[in-house]
């Protein structure tokens, strides 16, 4: 295994009808590392997931994968060479079971996901990863349910579930707790944790900066759409420039 | 202690189908910055939308005493209710003025007012508002509930976002307005609420979890950091 | 219960009454023709049976039947009619549907008389089918009577790019290309609305003659179109009179236009003429282009159930080169293909007040525009 | 719980079974169902009539699986109809070969065809679809009325029977006719009903609701749409192929754009999205449509005052406001209506789920 | 030469004829999102009314034509102000139902013309200076393709104004960037959505009585025959844009003439190719916004 960073992004910007809203962000993260990405709301943190998912092109700069160049790849693409990610606001096949959900990215690693040939059994090998990854989240009981009327904090599990499903090997999590209530905000950064522990690199957004901070190994900061700093969580905080864009001066 | 000028009761709400806010009651005092508090995705903002009306809900909200729950949208505003939506939600491609006009409905609008409060709107009056920076465009949203008297405003989270040093206008801004109505405020930057509070609402999971004195809330670190997960 | 065995006719009784089946359009597009060919139709029964309605005693039971149209609503009546023993079946309008029930006809070995559909393909389609009305290749042989001997005169086809508009090109082709003539054509697509580049073409080429083969609501148009870029002006312009509600379309050309025509009220001077005519006006209708087919084919019916029974075959032996009386003159179904060999006639438009009627100008012989038998 | 649902599910196959042994044996019975059905079902003209019922059934689930279980609002699926319909006449026509090769041949070019125009138009979504699909009917409305040396243009196309086999020829030969269209039927649910089922249609379904999803899950919904559309389109061809044969011919009609708004009335009118929704909404459909022309011309309705006698005297005029009425006021057309009843609640299924759940 | 000129007048006739139609589409679609299948349908009722009026007043004199033309547009305003209250309204966010009730009225209410006026094609009568022409660089151009031409101006530019420089106009600009604040604002945008409804049918209703002097003709189909274009201008122009509904209406006519001249009556054949064209390269349309 080399010591490449598996992930990079080099000069990146974007900027839609003259509005910057990239602006020459460069990173790079090492495998099996856990990095965090703050910054005040409108900073272009999500947007930033996007670019490095592919859900959006951008108007200059490298993105790199596990070495290859993959700016002008598709986002499908990206994520068959492992990138698995999640949305800010919880983005699911409302109609689909539970079950149906996870095992629809399970299939993916799997094969056969679009064949007609082959149909979705309770006991095949996707559905078994589907239902293991379910228990995991603690959304075991909920297997036949419609996605669409499970509660918030479910829907997010479910989202993780799915994540997880596709065995990616770097992982973006858009403010994974937002919206979780705080009795489950520990079992959730757990399985977060777990996730990092198997080895995955994992790039999360998140507000919860007590859950950040406790999680990461370096933070990076964002605001108007330029990286501020990027350093280990103590460095950062203390770090006046931070201070001021995100945490605030006192008033 | 007065009358309520906003009573919410039992109010529910769903977007597609997904209940975004469960059974929430408060009062508003008549006087004053009530803040409407919790972490991002509890329902604040759906909150403030259901009692306006912009998504489903289901429950009781009166205005002063009177039903307001079953009618639409623009008869609630008219009743003067003001709103400062969360992402500013400026008209693009309208010019400044044009987006004040349209929100004037008022037959004597206050127009002084907003020429004191922002007088770099008034310099900028014909410049589209899509052009505009962040902070200039909180204040053309600002500016397009404050134009009119109302009776109470709804404000979403207007520092979201904004330089510390707009910040402090944004906070001044809301003062002033707060002197003559009253307003519901949902806001993430704690220093603000401290600034303008003086009661808190908190919501958690769609409900409301704390309802009391502001600053006893921001005074409890322990219990800002189980309600607002901030230190 | 279990199905009992499909009726296969009766036969029989002399006087049980004689089903004949009408589908044709009484709603649809073609609803209009489909009236003015019912109409005809009726006058023609009453005429052939001398306002009985009946033959050697035997009622002619009518049952009418709306196509609206469409070739699916058409078959399934045809079947319909067919499996309950039905013989003979009358009418539609619509070239696309005739061509259907005649398949029906030759599936089913039953008679079936075609309504006012102009195609060429109807005639020997096979040995089961006639038809009341001329063919397109009667139309443009009329308009060949225009220019007397084709000889080393070029002609011009301005048609429509459909199934008719290219009938019309092959029929002219084979009429005065085969004496001599030049034939060429301009084809326009259906559904275009400008037609001034196309007057233009026209104008470009100056024929001998333009024939206009035109069907439907843009004629208005086109002729406006020719018109405008003075084609009249420069070339003689033959064309095909519609039914009376088109008689607006020609507009302020109207009197440079030579007609030929199929059939209007004052076409003829004699006793089936008169009898329709009268019967329409009774009606508080108008003899129209189409009345004679629903006529004719009347006269069909009677003339082959008097003589064929029950019989298809004897009905039509009865039928293959009969000649007879009817509201154009005299017509002969010939036998080889079932080609309605009838007069046609040269008309001009004449202003009448703030619309213009038709006025004849020479009946031309049936012998002068005779198609080639068909297959 | 579980094993309810599957109940359920069997009950419903089971009751398709027994709907498909009942119309295999119409044929043979003697059933009069006056003002629905011009005749006892054994006769050729009600044989036809139902023939044509079953056909539009089979069409209108080729159209569910775009529009109701893939999401695709195309404006343009009777082209496919009609390429099978020409396709087949004119292969027969001009070729020595017989029904069966002709057929296959036919099917080949309306699979290539249909993967061509659905890689060209699923390029765009939503009305950007609908309208490319209808610009490229159009295009092909236009090469067959332009065309009539090969097509017949606006005077149709016959059937060349000489190849045709002898039994499905003719008016007693309807009923042949009558249980191919049936065949055709159950062959074409059985297809949607697997690829609803399959793997792929998960996807599709999927992609349906949330294709960024789908995509960043790693899969390409390109694909699984585009089979989607190729399946579809091929069942419709099969459909007119069929058509030619009960017909003896094709128009141009079915190469129309309002042939294509029909089928989407039909599936409306059963329900978007359920698939039985679509055959019955097929068979109401046809026979609404046959009937409606008959009251059209009917004396009752030549009695009546103007204001009323010529909007009733329009089967078209009622077809329409009917499907504005069904759009307004029984959203999920009759399918929706049937589940409504059957429940007693107006309850969505999502709704219907939560509250099975719950127990 | 004058070939060349005759083709770009009339295609610019045409043209104008096309977005007559396409601008009211585009303006409800930009606005509500709904693609108005019944617009054809308020088009030919407006043709029938200006026929109707001419057939009283006695079609040859301007008067009665500049009447039939406000008619016309009253008609057109009227009924689709109807449909939008009566039939639009209740559906209120579902625009593939508000699609399909339209498609429903549209053949319902052809079906309804073709009871009330029957399916033949009535012709009509006009200023006699209308089918005369005007000699243009030899070119002998009828001279109604100015009055259409003239007309699509005016309507332009009115709907532009109107955009420009009445509330109305500002509550509409504003609601198509988003609905929900305007009724934040207060306003009822629904009455909005009515006024626009009535905007684009007066629009079809002007544009049924010119295309009526156009073809020469009223009949049921008349709008029915205008839509596909009309539909395949607002793609290419870019759903919901008013200039794109305008540059488009113009290539797409201009090229359907030069195409049908050159290239054997391929007009529209090129109509088809081109709009495959502009999705394939610019899926949103020349000035749709990006989706
Ligand atoms: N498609 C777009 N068009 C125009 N502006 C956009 C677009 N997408 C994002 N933006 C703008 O870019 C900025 C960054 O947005 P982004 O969603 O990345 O913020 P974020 O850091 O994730 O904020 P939050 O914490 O609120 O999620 C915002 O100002 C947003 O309005
Ligand atoms: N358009 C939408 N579609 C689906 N879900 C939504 C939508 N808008 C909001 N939600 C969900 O509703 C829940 C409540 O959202 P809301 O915006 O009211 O939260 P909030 O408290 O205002 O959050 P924030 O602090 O981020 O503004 C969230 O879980 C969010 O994901
Ligand atoms: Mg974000
Ligand atoms: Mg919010």
């Amino acid at each position: 295994m080399s010591d490449q960073p598996v992930l990079t992004v080099e000069h990146l910007a974007l900027s839609i009808g003259g509005a910057v809203i990239i602006d020459d962000v460069s990173l790079s993260v090492a495998r099996g590392e856990m990095l965090g990405v703050i910054g005040p709301n409108g900073a272009g943190k999500t947007t930033l997931f996007n670019l490095i998912s592919g859900v959006m092109t951008p108007t200059g700069g490298v993105v790199t994968l596990e070495g290859c160049d993959v700016t002008n790849q598709t986002i499908d693409a990206r994520a068959r060479a492992g990138l698995g990610r999640t949305f800010q606001t919880s983005s699911l096949f409302p109609a689909l079971s539970a079950v149906e959900n996870v095992r629809l990215a399970a299939q993916v690693k799997l094969g056969g996901s679009t064949s007609v040939i082959r149909f979705p059994r309770s006991n095949d090998a996707a559905t078994t990863i589907a239902r293991g990854r379910l228990d995991e989240v603690g959304l075991d009981h909920h297997g036949n349910t419609a996605a669409g009327v499970l509660s918030h904090g479910d829907k997010r599990k479910l989202e993780i579930a799915m994540l997880l499903a596709t065995d990616p090997s770097v992982i973006l999590l858009d403010e994974p707790m937002a919206g979780v209530a705080s009795g489950d905000v520990a079992g959730l950064s757990e399985v977060i944790r777990q996730v990092h522990r198997s080895g995955r690199t994992v790039l999360m957004v998140e507000h919860h900066l007590d859950v950040v901070l406790g999680l990461v190994d370096r933070v990076a900061v964002m605001h108007h759409g330029q990286l501020l700093a990027c350093d280990t969580p103590d460095a950062v905080m203390a770090d006046e420039a931070v201070q001021k864009a995100y945490l605030g001066a006192p008033l | 202690m007065s009358e309520s000028i906003l009573t919410v009761s039992d109010l529910n709400a769903n977007i597609e189908g997904q209940q975004v806010v469960e059974s929430v009651s408060f009062e508003m005092l008549p006087v004053g910055v009530t803040a409407l508090l919790g972490r991002n995705g509890v329902g604040k903002t759906s909150t403030l939308r259901a009692i306006l009306g912009l998504i489903e809900r289901s429950g009781e909200v009166r205005l002063a005493g009177e039903r307001i729950d079953r009618e639409p949208t623009h008869r609630i505003v008219q009743r003067g209710v003001g709103y400062v939506p969360e992402d500013r939600e400026v008209f693009a491609s309208l010019t400044v003025a044009e987006n004040l006009r349209l929100a004037e409905r008022d037959s004597s609008p206050n127009r002084e007012l907003i020429a004191e409060l922002f007088p770099d709107l008034t310099e900028r009056s014909h410049q589209l508002a899509g052009t505009l920076s962040g902070g200039q465009q909180q204040m053309v949203s600002l500016a397009r509930a404050l134009v009119n008297d109302n009776r109470v405003l709804l404000v979403d989270e207007p520092t979201k976002g904004l330089a510390p040093l707009i910040v402090v206008d944004v906070a001044r801004a809301l003062e002033r307005a707060a002197e003559t109505v009253p307003v519901l405020l949902v806001e993430q930057n704690l220093q603000v609420v401290r600034m303008l509070a003086e009661r808190a609402i908190v919501l958690e999971g769609g409900r409301v979890v704390y309802d009391g004195s502001a600053e006893e809330l921001l005074g409890n670190g322990a219990l800002t950091k189980e309600l607002l997960g901030v230190a | 219960g279990c199905a009992p065995s499909v009726d296969t006719g009766s036969g029989g009784d002399e006087l049980a009454p004689v089903d004949i089946s009408m589908i044709t359009s009484q709603t649809g597009p073609l609803a209009a023709y489909g009236e003015a060919y019912l109409a005809g139709f009726d006058a023609g029964l009453d005429y052939a049976t001398d306002g009985t309605g009946t033959v050697d005693g035997r009622e002619l039971n009518i049952e009418i039947t709306d196509d609206a149209g469409d070739a699916d609503k058409a078959v399934t009546a045809a079947k319909d009619v067919i499996g309950q023993g039905k013989k003979v079946i009358v009418g539609t309008v619509s070239s696309g549907i005739a061509l259907a029930l005649a398949e029906q006809a030759e599936q089913n070995e039953v008679l079936y008389i075609s309504g006012p559909a102009a195609a060429d393909a109807v005639t020997g389609v096979n040995g089961y089918t006639f038809r009341s009305g001329r063919q397109s290749f009667q139309d443009v042989a009329t308009a060949g009577t225009f220019i007397g001997d084709p000889e080393g005169k070029s002609v011009l086809v301005f048609a429509q790019d459909t199934a008719f508009g290219q009938g019309n090109v092959a029929a002219a082709t084979a009429v005065l290309g085969g004496q001599g003539g030049d034939v060429t054509s301009l084809l326009v697509p259906e559904d275009a609305t400008e037609f001034t580049p196309f007057a233009q073409q026209v104008v470009d080429a100056q024929p001998d003659l333009v024939f206009v083969a035109w069907a439907g609501a843009t004629s208005g148009a086109m002729w406006e179109a020719l018109s405008q870029q003075g084609v009249f002006d420069s070339v003689p312009v033959a064309t095909g009179l519609g039914d009376i509600s088109t008689y607006g379309a020609y507009g302020p050309a109207s009197d440079k236009i030579s007609f030929l025509n199929h059939y209007f009220g004052e076409a003829t001077d004699n006793e089936a003429n008169q009898a329709m005519v009268s019967y329409l006006e009774a009606e508080g209708k108008q003899a129209d282009l189409f009345s004679p087919d629903g006529f004719v084919a009347a006269q069909m019916v009677v003339h082959a159930v008097r003589e064929g029974g029950d019989d298809v075959d004897a009905m039509i032996a009865a039928l293959e080169g009969w000649t007879f009386d009817s509201v154009k003159g005299s017509i002969t179904v010939r036998a080889e293909d079932h080609a309605m060999i009838q007069p046609m006639f040269q008309v001009k438009l004449v202003a009448d007040g703030d619309s213009w009627a038709p006025e004849l100008v020479t009946a031309v012989d049936a012998d002068a525009v005779t198609p080639p038998i068909a297959e | 719980m579980k094993s309810l649902t599957n109940l359920s599910q069997r009950t419903w196959w089971i009751v398709g079974g027994a709907f498909v042994v009942l119309a295999a044996l119409l044929p043979v019975l003697n059933i009069s169902i006056p003002g629905v059905l011009p005749g006892a079902t054994y006769t050729p003209g009600t044989l036809q009539l139902l023939a044509l019922a079953l056909l539009f059934a089979s069409l209108a689930l080729s159209y569910h699986l775009l529009f109701g279980t893939a999401g695709m609002l195309s404006f343009g699926h009777a082209l496919y109809f009609a390429l099978g319909a020409y396709g087949l006449g004119i292969v027969l026509q001009q070729t020595e070969l017989t029904l069966i090769p002709a057929l296959g041949l036919t099917l080949a070019i309306v699979i290539a065809a249909a993967y061509l125009l659905g890689s060209l138009s699923l390029r765009v979504t939503g009305i950007s679809f609908a309208m490319v699909t209808l610009a490229f009917a159009q295009a092909g409305n236009v090469l067959v009325r332009r065309n009539p040396s090969i097509t017949g243009g606006e005077e149709g196309l016959r059937l060349d029977t000489e190849h045709i086999p002898e039994f499905f020829i003719g008016v007693l030969n309807t009923r042949n006719l009558y249980w191919l269209a049936l065949a055709l039927l159950v062959v074409v649910f059985i297809i949607v009903a697997w690829f609803e089922n399959s793997r792929a249609g998960h996807a599709v379904t999927a992609t349906r609701e949330n294709e960024l999803r789908v995509r960043v899950l790693g899969l390409r919904p390109f694909g699984v749409k585009l089979m989607a559309f190729v399946i579809a389109s091929v069942l419709a061809s099969l459909v007119g192929m069929v058509h030619l044969l009960l017909q003896s011919g094709t128009t141009p009609r079915a190469t129309s754009a309002d042939f294509t708004l029909t089928i989407l009335v039909i599936v409306v009118l059963g329900g978007v999205g359920s698939r039985w929704g679509a055959i019955v909404g097929g068979i109401v459909y046809t026979l609404l449509d046959q009937r409606l022309t008959a009251l059209a011309g009917s004396e009752a309705i030549a009695d009546l005052p103007a204001v009323l006698r010529i909007p009733l005297s329009e089967p078209l005029f009622i077809l329409g406001t009917l499907f504005i009425l069904v759009v307004l006021f029984l959203p999920g057309g009759i399918a929706g209506a049937t589940r409504r009843l059957g429940t007693g609640t107006r309850a969505t299924p999502v709704a219907r789920k939560r509250l099975e759940e719950a127990e | 030469m004058s070939t060349i000129i005759l083709l770009l007048i009339t295609g610019l006739g045409l043209g104008a004829l096309y977005f007559l139609v396409a601008s009211g589409l585009s303006l409800i679609y930009g606005l509500m999102g709904v693609l108005n299948f019944a617009h054809g349908s308020f088009l030919t009722l407006g043709a029938f009314a200006g026929w109707e009026l001419a057939r009283r007043m006695g079609g040859e004199s301007w008067g009665t034509l500049i009447a039939s033309l406000l008619l016309g547009m009253v008609v057109g305003a009227v009924v689709a102000a109807a449909t939008e209250f009566l039939l639009i309204r209740r559906l209120y966010n579902r625009h593939i139902e508000q699609v399909l009730v339209t498609v429903g009225l549209a053949l319902a209410t052809v079906a309804l013309f073709e009871g009330i006026w029957g399916t033949d094609a009535i012709y009509v009568t006009a200023p006699p200076w209308l089918s005369e022409t005007t000699e243009i660089f030899g070119a002998l151009v009828p001279n109604d393709r100015f009055l259409l031409i003239g007309a699509a101006v005016l309507v332009l530019l009115g709907i532009v104004a109107f955009l420009r420089y009445t509330r109305f106009g500002l509550v509409i600009r504003a609601g198509v960037e988003n609905r929900s604040m305007v009724t934040a604002l207060g306003i009822d945008v629904r009455k909005a959505f009515t006024v626009v409804f009535a905007i684009g049918g007066a629009a079809a209703g002007l544009g049924g009585v010119l295309a009526s002097h156009y073809f020469g003709y009223v009949s049921p189909q008349l709008g029915g025959s205008l839509l596909i274009f009309a539909f395949i201008v607002t793609v290419i122009g870019g759903l919901g844009s008013l200039a794109g509904a305008a540059i488009a209406s113009v290539v797409v006519a201009i090229l359907q003439q030069f195409a049908n001249y050159y290239l054997g009556g391929t007009g529209d054949l090129m109509v088809v190719l081109l709009l495959a064209v502009v999705l394939l390269v610019r899926p949103t349309g020349i000035l749709g916004k990006k989706a």
